[in-house]
C-alpha cells in the first residue's frame, strides 16, 4: 500500500482549511456548505482508517518543525493518539449530519459551522501532539474555536456562559503555558515519551516535579472539569445542541481528560508519577468528582445541565482509571474515553430533539415522551443503561475493568464508588425513563406528545451513536474493537 | 586676583538664570515673551564667550528671534480669538482641566531631584577630554571649506543637517495641515514709521543674510543664520501687508519650502559613483556643491521660517471644508 | 592712546546704559520708562559703538561697528514708537 | 558613472524623495505614496538579502567613518524593524487608500501623504543610525511627522491630544539630547562603538537616566504615558494604526540599542524597569476595562502591552541583556503587526456601524463579520495565545524569566495576559451579541476590500509565530553584543 | 572658576528650570517656553563640553550639533504654536 508520511497533517488540515473556505461560503449556501461538510468529515473518517492501519502495521509518523531554537512544533500518530482521533472523526461525522438538521434555519450557519470545523481540527491536533507544547498550542486553539460555539444563541444568557467558559478555559491554558514553560526550562524537553521522561528530574528534584504535575494537572483538570474546576461545564449547556455534544463527547472535556493521560503516562511515566506519590491524590480527587458530579445531577431539573453535570462525574473514571497506576485500570480509562463519548454525545443529540420537536427542556416535562419519539427515547435509554453500567453496553466494560484494575492496584475503595457513582446513576438517569416511558403526558402543558417536527438528520445520528454502544459493549474483544486498540496501547504505555 | 572675565562670566550666569526664572515666573503673557527673548539674547551672549560665535548668531537669529516673533503671533491670535485683546490668556483658557497642586508640587519636587542629580553629575564629569577636534583638524583639507563648524555641518555630518531641513519641511507642512481652514487674527495696525522702517530695512537685511551665508565657508556664519536673517525679510513683508499670500503661490511655496531638501538629498546621492559613498563629494568640486546646497537650503530655511510665522495655508476662504487640493 | 580712549568711551556709555536701565525699573509709567529708555540706551549704544571702533584694527570692522550702529538705533527708535503707540491705544481703549 | 545606490540609503531616501514629490502634487499624493512604499519594501528586501549573505552591512556616510562622520549599519535587527515599517507601512497605506476616499476627506488625504513618507523616513532613520545625536534629529522627525498625523483628523480632541502628544515628544527629545550632552563630555564621541568602551560613571549613568526618561516619554512607559491613549484614541484610524503599530516602536528600538551598547546598568536600575512595566501592564489593563470606547480601550491596550515589553528588557539576569533583547525584539514586532490590524480594525467597525462605543455595539443592525474577525485575530497575537508571534515573544519572555529564576515578572506576564483576556471579552461580546437588536441582523455583509489590509496584518500577525526561529535567526545577525561585552 | 564650570552650572540650571515649567506650567504658551528653556539648557551643556581652555580652540562638532538643535526646536516650537492656536480657535467654538 502507498506510504504517506504527511498523512497526519493531511487529517489536520481536511478541518483545518475546511474553516477558511465554510467562513467565506455566504450564508445561503447551505447545500454546499453541506456538501463541503460532509464530504470533508467523511474524507476525515477514510483517512484515519487508513492511518489507523498504518499505524498497527508499525509504521512511525513524526512531523516537526522548529519554532524557536530547539523547541519543536511535532505531530505524530502512536496508537493512544489514533484511539483519540478515530473518536472524533466518527463522531465528528455524526454530529455534523446532526447539525446540519439542526441548524437547517437557524442564524450564522457560515460561522458556525467554521468554527466548528476548527473545533474538529484543534481536537485532532491535541490527539496528533508528539510534544506538551503543540498539544498546548492546539488546546488553546479549541479553547478559541468552541467560545462562538458556546455564544452562539447570542442572548445574554448565553454571553454570561461564555465568559465563564473563557475565564476558566483561558486561565487552563495559561497555567499550562507556565507548566509547559517550566516543564522545558526544567527538562530541556517537552516531548511525549512512552514511559515518561521525568525519572531524572523526579530524583533529583522531586519537589519541582510535584510542583510541575500539579501545576500541570491543574491546567488540564479545568478542562477535565475536575472538581474544584467543574463549574463551567453545567454552565456552558447554553450552547445549541450539537455543540453541548461535542463538548461534552468528544472535543472540551476530552481533552483535558486526554492531556491528563499524556502528561501522567508520557511525561512523568507512570512509574514516576507512582514514586513521586501524586498517583493517589489525583485517584481521590477523581473519586470525589464522580460522586460530586452524580450527586448534583440528582438535583437538576433541566435536562442539559443533568446530562452536563452527569459528564462531570463520567470523564472523572478515565482520571481514576489513569491514576489507579494499574494496566488493567487503564483499559478501562482509555476504554471509558470512547464509551463515554459514545454515550454522552447520544444523550445529548437525544435532549436536543426532545428540544427541538416537542419543546422539551425539562426533566418534569418528560412525560410520554417515548412515545411521541420513539426511536430518540430509545437511543436515549440505551445510553443511560450504559451509563448506569448495565452490561453488556459500553459502560459495563469500562467500569468493570476500572473495578478490576482497582483491586489490582490494591485499592479496594474504588468499587465502592463505582458502586456508588453506579447507583447515583440509576437514581438519576431511571425517574427520567419512567417518566418517558411510564407516564401519561399531561394533556396540555410542554411535552404534550404532538407530532414532532424533526427530520431524518436530527433523528439519526442519535441512534447511530447507540448502535454503536451497544456494538462497543457487545463486541468488545473483537480486533479493532476500542477495548481491543486501548489493550494495545496500554502494552506500549506500561512498555510490557 | 581674580580675573574680571570670571566675575562677569558669574553675574552673566546668574542673570541667564535669574532671566529663565523671570520668564516663567511673569505672570503676564507678553511680559513673559519679553523676558524670555531678553534671556535668548544674553544666552547669546553667554555663548560668545564659550567661544561659539556660530552658534550665538544662530541663537540670536532663529532661537531667539523668530521663535519670539512666533510667541508673539500665537498671544495675539489667542487674545483676538477670545475676542478680548486685553486680556491674559492664562484666564482664557479655562477649558485645560486643572491639576491638583499635589501633582505640581510632586513634579517640582521631582525636577528639583533631576537637576541635583544632574549637578552632581556634571560636577563630577572628567574635565573636557579630547573631543573631534584632531580629528577635525586633519580631515579640514579635504572638506572643501576653511571654517570648521560649517565643514561639520555641511560635510562631516552632513547627513544630520540635511535631516534637521527634513524637520524643518516636517514642521511647516504640519503646520498647514493643523491650521488649514483656520481664520487669520486681524493683524494689528502699525502705524507710518514702521512702513518707513521695513522699507528702509528691507535691503538691508537681504544683504546681511546674503553676507552671513557666504562667510559662512570660512568665518562664523552659514546657511541657517543666513537663513534666518532671510526669513526676517518674509516676517517684515508680512507684516507690512507689502505681500499677502495668495492661494495661487502655494505651488511656488511648496517648491520653495522642499528645495533645499530635495537639492541636498539629490546631490549627497548622485555624488555616490566611482567607488564613493552618498555625501562623500569628490574633493576638486567640494566648495562648489556645499555652497550649492548651502544656498538652496538657505533660501528653503528662509521661506519656510517666514511660513512658519505666517502659520496657515494660503487658500480661498470661501470654500472652506470642501476646498479641493 | 585710542586704546585708552575708547575704553573711556564703553565706560561712559555703560554708564548711560545704567542710568537708562535704573529709569526702566524706577519710572512709573510706559511713556516715562520709554524715555528713560529710548534716550540713555541711544547714546550709550553710540559711545560704546565708537569706544570700539577706535579699538578695532581695520576699517572693514568699523565700517561693520557703524552699520550695526545704524541698524540698533533705527529698530530701537521704531520699537520705541511701537510701544508708545501700543500704550497709548491701551490706555484710550481706542482702535484705529 | 553610475551612481551607486544602495539599499540602505534607498530605503531612507526613497520616501523621503516620496513625500517631497508627494507634497508638490498633492492631487496624485495617494498612487506616489503607494509606489513609494512599493519601493521602498523592494529596498529593504533587497538589504535583507543582502544582510543574509554577506551579515551586517556598514555605510560611512561621507566616506569619513565614525566617530567624526556618521555611519549606518544595518544588522539583523535594523532590517527586522525595517520590514516591519515597510509590510505594515504598505498595508496601512493600502487601507488609508480606501478609507481617506470619500471628496470629505480631501484635505486629510493630501497631508497624510506627505507627513507619513516623512514619518516612514525618520523611523528607517532610526533603524539604521549608529550614531546617539543622529538618533535625536530622527526623533524628532518622527514626533512632527507623528503629530500631525494625530491631529489629522481635525476635531477638538485630537488637537488637544496632539497638544500634550507634541509637549511630551518635545520634552522626551530634550531629555534625550542632554543624555546626548553629558555623553559628549564623558566620551567625546557619539558613536555607538564608543559607547562600548565607556566607564560607568557618575556622568554617564546620568547620560543613562535621561536617555531612558526621554525615550519613555516617548514610548509612553508607565507612569509617562498619559499622553497616549488621548492621541492613539483620538486619531483617524490609519493614523491610529501607523502611531501604535509602528511610532512607539521607534523609541523602544532605540533603548534595545543602547542596552546592547551601553555597560551593563545595575540589577536596581533594571528592576525599576521592571516595575515601570508591571505597573504599566497593571494600569494600562485596568483602564482599558474601564474604557467606554474601542479605540480607547486598544490605546490603553498599548500602554499595557509596552509595560510588557519593558518586563521583557527588565527580566535581564546576571546574563544581561544578552537573551532578553529577543524577547523584547518578538514582542516589538508582534505588537506592531497585530495592534496596527487592531487599529486599522476597530476603524473599519467605527465606520461600518457609525459609533465605537463599546457598550452599544451589540446594538448595531450591521455587523461588519470581517473587521470583527480581524479584530479578534489581532487580539489573540495580543493576548498571546498560540501559535501568534505574540504568543512566541511571552514563551521566550517568560522562558527567559523563569531560567533566571525570576517568578515575579512571570507573574506579571500571565496577569497582564488574564487582563488582556478580560477587557478584550468585553468587545467579544459586543460583537456576538444579538438580542437587544431588533431589526434582523445581516451579519455576513460580504468581502469588503477596505478589510483586506488590516486582515492581511492580523493573520500575518499569527503566521509570523509559525516562523519564528527563521526570524530569531535572522534577528541575531550581526548582533555585536556578545562581542561588545 | 573657568567659563566651562560656570556655565555648565547654569546650562543644568536652566535646564532644571525649564523642566518645572514644562511639567508644571497651566498656560499652553508657558510650556512651550519652559521647553524652550531646556533646550537652551542642552545646549549650554554641549558647548561646555565643546570649550578649551584659551590658547585651545573649541571642538567644531556640538557646535554644529546646537545648531542643529536650534532649528529643530525652532521647527517643534512652531508646530506646537500652531497646535496652541488651532486648539484655541476650536474651544472657542465649542463654547459658542
Amino acid at each position: 500500500m502507498m506510504d504517506a508520511p504527511l498523512l497526519p497533517l493531511f487529517i489536520l488540515l481536511t478541518s483545518l482549511l475546511a474553516a477558511p473556505v465554510l467562513f467565506a461560503l455566504p450564508e445561503r449556501a447551505a447545500k454546499l456548505r453541506t456538501a463541503i461538510n460532509l464530504g470533508m468529515a467523511a474524507l476525515k473518517v477514510a483517512l484515519v482508517a487508513w492511518l489507523s492501519l498504518k499505524v498497527s502495521e508499525g509504521v512511525i509518523y513524526d512531523l516537526r518543525f522548529a519554532v524557536l531554537p530547539g523547541l519543536e512544533f511535532k505531530l505524530q500518530a502512536d496508537p493512544l493518539a489514533i484511539l483519540f482521533i478515530a473518536l472524533s472523526a466518527v463522531l465528528w461525522l455524526i454530529t455534523t449530519v446532526y447539525s446540519v438538521g439542526y441548524l437547517e434555519h437557524g442564524p450564522h450557519r457560515a460561522r458556525f459551522f467554521g468554527f466548528f470545523s476548527l473545533c474538529v481540527a484543534a481536537t485532532v491536533g491535541i490527539a496528533m501532539s508528539g510534544n506538551l507544547f503543540t498539544f498546548l498550542v492546539f488546546y488553546e486553539l479549541l479553547t478559541l474555536a468552541t467560545y462562538p460555539l458556546v455564544i452562539h444563541r447570542g442572548n445574554a444568557e448565553a454571553l454570561r456562559a461564555g465568559r465563564i467558559y473563557l475565564i476558566y478555559t483561558l486561565a487552563g491554558g495559561l497555567v499550562l503555558m507556565l507548566g509547559t514553560l517550566a516543564l522545558w526550562v526544567l527538562a530541556g524537553s517537552t516531548d511525549f515519551v512512552a514511559g515518561g521522561m521525568l525519572a531524572d528530574l523526579a530524583a533529583a528534584n522531586p519537589l519541582a516535579a510535584q510542583l510541575l504535575f500539579v501545576v500541570l494537572i491543574g491546567a488540564l483538570g479545568i478542562k477535565a472539569a475536575l472538581v474544584p474546576f467543574h463549574a463551567w461545564l453545567p454552565i456552558a449547556m447554553v450552547a445549541p445542541a450539537p455543540v453541548s455534544a461535542l463538548l461534552h463527547a468528544v472535543a472540551v472535556v476530552k481533552a483535558g481528560a486526554f492531556g491528563i493521560m499524556r502528561v501522567v503516562y508520557e511525561v512523568f511515566g507512570i512509574d514516576t508519577a507512582q514514586a513521586l506519590g501524586v498517583t493517589a491524590p489525583l485517584a481521590a480527587l477523581a473519586a470525589v468528582t464522580i460522586l460530586y458530579g452524580s450527586l448534583k445531577a440528582i438535583t437538576q431539573d433541566d435536562i442539559k445541565k443533568r446530562l452536563a453535570y452527569s459528564t462531570v462525574s463520567q470523564v472523572s473514571y478515565i482520571t481514576l482509571g489513569v491514576a489507579l497506576a494499574s494496566p488493567i485500570a487503564a483499559v478501562g480509562a482509555l476504554a471509558h474515553l470512547i464509551h463515554q463519548g459514545l454515550m454522552k454525545i447520544t444523550m445529548f443529540m437525544a435532549a436536543g430533539n426532545l428540544a427541538e420537536g416537542l419543546g422539551v427542556k425539562r426533566v418534569s416535562q418528560m412525560n410520554g415522551v417515548g412515545r411521541a419519539m420513539p426511536g430518540t427515547m430509545l437511543a436515549f435509554t440505551l445510553a443511560a443503561l450504559a451509563m448506569i453500567g448495565l452490561p453488556p453496553l459500553a459502560g459495563f466494560v469500562s467500569k468493570w475493568y476500572l473495578a478490576q484494575g482497582g483491586l489490582d492496584a490494591g485499592h479496594g475503595w474504588v468499587i465502592a464508588v463505582l458502586l456508588g457513582s453506579s447507583l447515583l446513576n440509576a437514581v438519576y438517569f431511571l425517574p427520567m425513563l419512567h417518566r418517558a416511558w411510564f407516564r401519561d403526558a399531561a394533556p396540555d402543558g410542554a411535552g404534550a406528545p404532538g407530532h414532532p417536527r424533526i427530520g431524518w438528520m436530527l433523528a439519526a445520528p442519535p441512534v447511530t451513536t447507540a448502535v454503536l454502544v451497544l456494538v462497543a459493549g457487545s463486541f468488545a474483544s473483537a480486533p479493532f474493537s476500542p477495548l481491543e486498540w486501548t489493550r494495545f496501547i496500554v502494552a506500549i504505555e506500561y512498555q510490557e | 586676583m581674580i580675573d574680571p572675565l570670571v566675575i562677569f562670566d558669574l553675574l552673566l550666569a546668574l542673570g541667564i538664570v535669574a532671566l529663565a526664572v523671570a520668564a516663567l515666573a511673569t505672570r503676564e503673557s507678553f511680559a513673559m515673551i519679553v523676558v524670555f527673548i531678553v534671556f535668548g539674547l544674553v544666552s547669546a551672549l553667554a555663548w560668545v564667550r564659550l567661544s561659539a560665535p556660530d552658534v550665538a548668531l544662530a541663537e540670536a537669529a532663529i532661537g531667539t528671534g523668530v521663535t519670539g516673533a512666533l510667541l508673539l503671533k500665537t498671544l495675539h491670535h489667542l487674545r483676538c480669538a477670545t475676542g478680548q485683546p486685553g486680556q491674559n490668556a492664562t484666564q482664557a483658557q479655562i477649558s485645560a482641566p486643572p491639576v491638583p497642586v499635589g501633582v505640581t508640587l510632586a513634579n517640582a519636587a521631582f525636577c528639583g531631584l533631576i537637576t541635583l542629580g544632574l549637578a552632581v553629575a556634571f560636577l563630577g564629569a572628567p574635565a573636557a577630554g579630547p573631543g573631534f577636534e584632531g580629528l577635525v583638524a586633519q580631515a579640514m583639507p579635504q572638506s572643501g571649506v576653511e571654517h570648521p563648524v560649517t565643514a561639520v555641518l555641511l560635510n562631516f555630518r552632513a547627513y544630520d543637517t540635511l535631516m534637521e531641513v527634513v524637520v524643518l519641511l516636517a514642521a511647516v507642512i504640519a503646520v498647514w495641515q493643523i491650521e488649514r481652514g483656520l481664520s487669520d487674527a486681524p493683524a494689528p495696525v502699525m502705524g507710518e514709521v514702521w512702513q518707513g522702517f521695513a522699507r528702509l530695512a528691507l535691503p538691508a537685511i537681504v544683504v546681511v543674510g546674503t553676507y552671513l551665508l557666504w562667510v559662512g565657508a570660512e568665518a562664523p556664519g552659514g546657511a541657517f543664520q543666513g537663513g534666518a536673517v532671510l526669513a526676517a525679510v518674509g516676517l517684515l513683508l508680512l507684516l507690512t501687508r507689502a505681500y499677502v499670500p495668495q492661494p495661487a503661490h502655494r505651488g511656488i511655496a511648496r517648491g520653495a519650502f522642499v528645495l533645499g531638501t530635495a537639492a541636498f538629498a539629490l546631490v549627497a546621492l548622485l555624488v555616490a559613483s566611482g567607488g564613493r559613498v552618498a555625501f562623500e563629494y569628490p574633493l576638486a568640486h567640494a566648495k562648489t556643491l556645499i555652497l550649492l546646497i548651502e544656498g538652496m537650503v538657505t533660501l528653503s530655511i528662509a521661506v519656510t521660517l517666514a511660513a512658519l510665522f505666517h502659520g496657515r495655508e494660503p487658500m480661498a476662504l470661501k470654500h472652506e471644508g470642501k476646498d479641493d487640493t | 592712546m585710542l586704546e585708552l580712549l575708547g575704553a573711556g568711551l564703553i565706560g561712559l556709555g555703560a554708564v548711560f546704559f545704567v542710568a537708562g536701565t535704573v529709569g526702566l525699573l524706577r519710572f512709573p509709567d510706559v511713556f516715562c520708562r520709554l524715555h528713560a529708555l529710548t534716550k540713555a540706551d541711544g547714546l550709550g549704544l553710540a559711545l560704546i559703538a565708537l569706544g570700539v571702533a577706535l579699538q578695532a584694527g581695520t576699517g572693514g570692522a568699523v565700517f561693520r561697528i557703524a552699520l550695526i550702529w545704524g541698524f540698533v538705533a533705527l529698530a530701537s527708535a521704531t520699537c520705541g514708537h511701537l510701544i508708545a503707540r501700543h500704550a497709548r491705544q491701551m490706555a484710550g481703549g481706542r482702535h484705529d | 558613472m553610475s551612481v551607486d545606490l544602495s539599499p540602505v540609503m534607498l530605503s531612507i531616501f526613497l520616501p523621503l524623495f516620496g513625500a517631497i514629490v508627494a507634497f508638490m502634487l498633492p492631487r496624485a499624493a495617494g498612487a506616489i505614496g503607494l509606489a513609494t512604499l512599493a519601493l521602498t519594501t523592494g529596498a529593504v528586501i533587497a538589504l535583507a538579502r543582502d544582510v543574509l549573505i554577506n551579515g551586517a552591512a556598514i555605510l560611512p556616510l561621507g566616506g569619513w567613518g565614525a566617530p567624526l562622520g556618521i555611519d549606518l549599519r544595518a544588522d539583523g535587527l535594523s532590517v527586522a524593524m525595517l520590514g516591519l515599517s515597510c509590510a505594515v507601512g504598505l498595508l496601512v497605506s493600502l487601507s488609508a487608500l480606501s478609507s481617506l476616499r470619500g471628496p470629505e476627506d480631501a484635505r486629510q488625504r493630501q497631508y497624510f501623504w506627505p507627513l507619513w513618507l516623512l514619518l516612514l523616513t525618520g523611523m528607517n532613520g532610526v533603524y539604521l543610525s549608529t550614531d546617539i545625536f543622529n538618533l535625536y534629529v530622527m526623533i524628532e522627525v518622527i514626533a512632527l511627522a507623528a503629530v500631525g498625523l494625530t491631529v489629522l483628523s481635525g476635531t477638538t480632541a485630537a488637537v488637544r491630544a496632539g497638544l500634550e502628544y507634541m509637549y511630551a515628544s518635545i520634552l522626551g527629545a530634550l531629555l534625550f539630547l542632554m543624555g546626548v550632552g553629558f555623553i559628549y563630555l564623558q566620551l567625546g564621541r557619539l558613536d555607538f562603538a564608543g559607547l562600548a568602551e565607556a566607564e560607568p560613571t557618575g556622568a554617564l549613568i546620568a547620560a543613562i537616566a535621561l536617555m531612558f526618561v526621554g525615550l519613555a516619554l516617548k514610548t509612553a512607559l508607565f507612569p509617562l504615558h498619559f499622553w497616549l491613549p488621548a492621541a492613539h484614541a483620538n486619531a483617524s484610524a490609519p493614523a491610529s494604526a501607523l502611531l501604535s503599530g509602528l511610532v512607539v516602536k521607534a523609541a523602544l528600538y532605540i533603548v534595545l540599542r543602547l542596552a546592547q551598547h551601553m555597560p551593563f546598568p545595575s540589577e536596581t536600575f533594571l528592576t525599576l524597569v521592571g516595575v515601570m512595566g508591571a505597573g504599566a501592564v497593571i494600569w494600562g489593563s485596568i483602564q482599558a476595562l474601564r474604557a467606554e470606547r474601542l479605540k480607547l480601550l486598544v490605546a490603553w491596550s498599548t500602554v499595557a502591552q509596552i509595560g510588557l515589553i519593558f518586563v521583557a528588557f527588565a527580566r535581564a539576569g546576571e546574563q544581561g541583556l544578552s537573551e532578553s533583547w529577543k524577547a523584547a525584539a518578538l514582542l516589538i514586532l508582534a505588537h506592531g503587526v497585530a495592534k496596527a490590524a487592531m487599529f486599522l480594525a476597530a476603524g473599519r467597525i467605527k465606520d461600518e456601524i457609525g459609533h465605537d462605543v463599546i457598550r452599544d455595539l451589540d446594538r448595531a443592525p450591521i455587523r461588519p463579520t470581517l473587521a470583527q474577525f480581524t479584530f479578534a485575530l489581532a487580539a489573540i497575537s495580543l493576548i498571546g495565545l498560540p501559535p501568534s508571534l505574540g504568543f512566541i515573544g511571552k514563551w521566550a519572555l517568560m522562558e527567559g524569566a523563569m531560567a533566571a529564576g525570576y517568578w515575579h515578572w512571570v507573574g506579571v506576564t500571565m496577569a497582564g495576559t488574564l487582563l488582556s483576556v478580560a477587557y478584550f471579552s468585553r468587545v467579544f461580546a459586543g460583537f456576538l451579541r444579538f438580542d437587544r437588536v431588533r431589526a434582523p441582523v445581516g451579519e455576513h455583509q460580504g468581502w469588503a476590500l477596505a478589510d483586506a489590509a488590516p486582515l492581511t496584518l492580523a493573520m500575518m500577525a499569527i503566521a509570523l509565530g509559525l516562523m519564528a526561529a527563521p526570524l530569531l535567526g535572522f534577528l541575531e545577525i550581526g548582533y555585536a553584543l556578545g562581542e561588545a561585552k | 572658576m573657568t567659563p566651562d564650570m560656570i556655565y555648565g552650572a547654569a546650562g543644568i540650571a536652566v535646564f532644571g528650570i525649564g523642566l518645572v515649567g514644562a511639567l508644571c506650567a497651566q498656560d499652553r504658551l508657558r510650556r512651550v517656553l519652559a521647553l524652550k528653556l531646556c533646550s537652551v539648557g542642552a545646549g549650554f551643556l554641549l558647548l561646555v563640553g565643546a570649550w578649551r581652555e584659551p590658547p585651545g580652540t573649541p571642538d567644531p562638532v556640538p557646535h554644529a550639533l546646537v545648531i542643529t538643535g536650534i532649528v529643530v526646536m525652532v521647527s517643534a516650537t512652531a508646530v506646537a504654536l500652531a497646535l496652541i492656536r488651532r486648539l484655541h480657535s476650536l474651544e472657542a467654538e465649542d463654547e459658542r
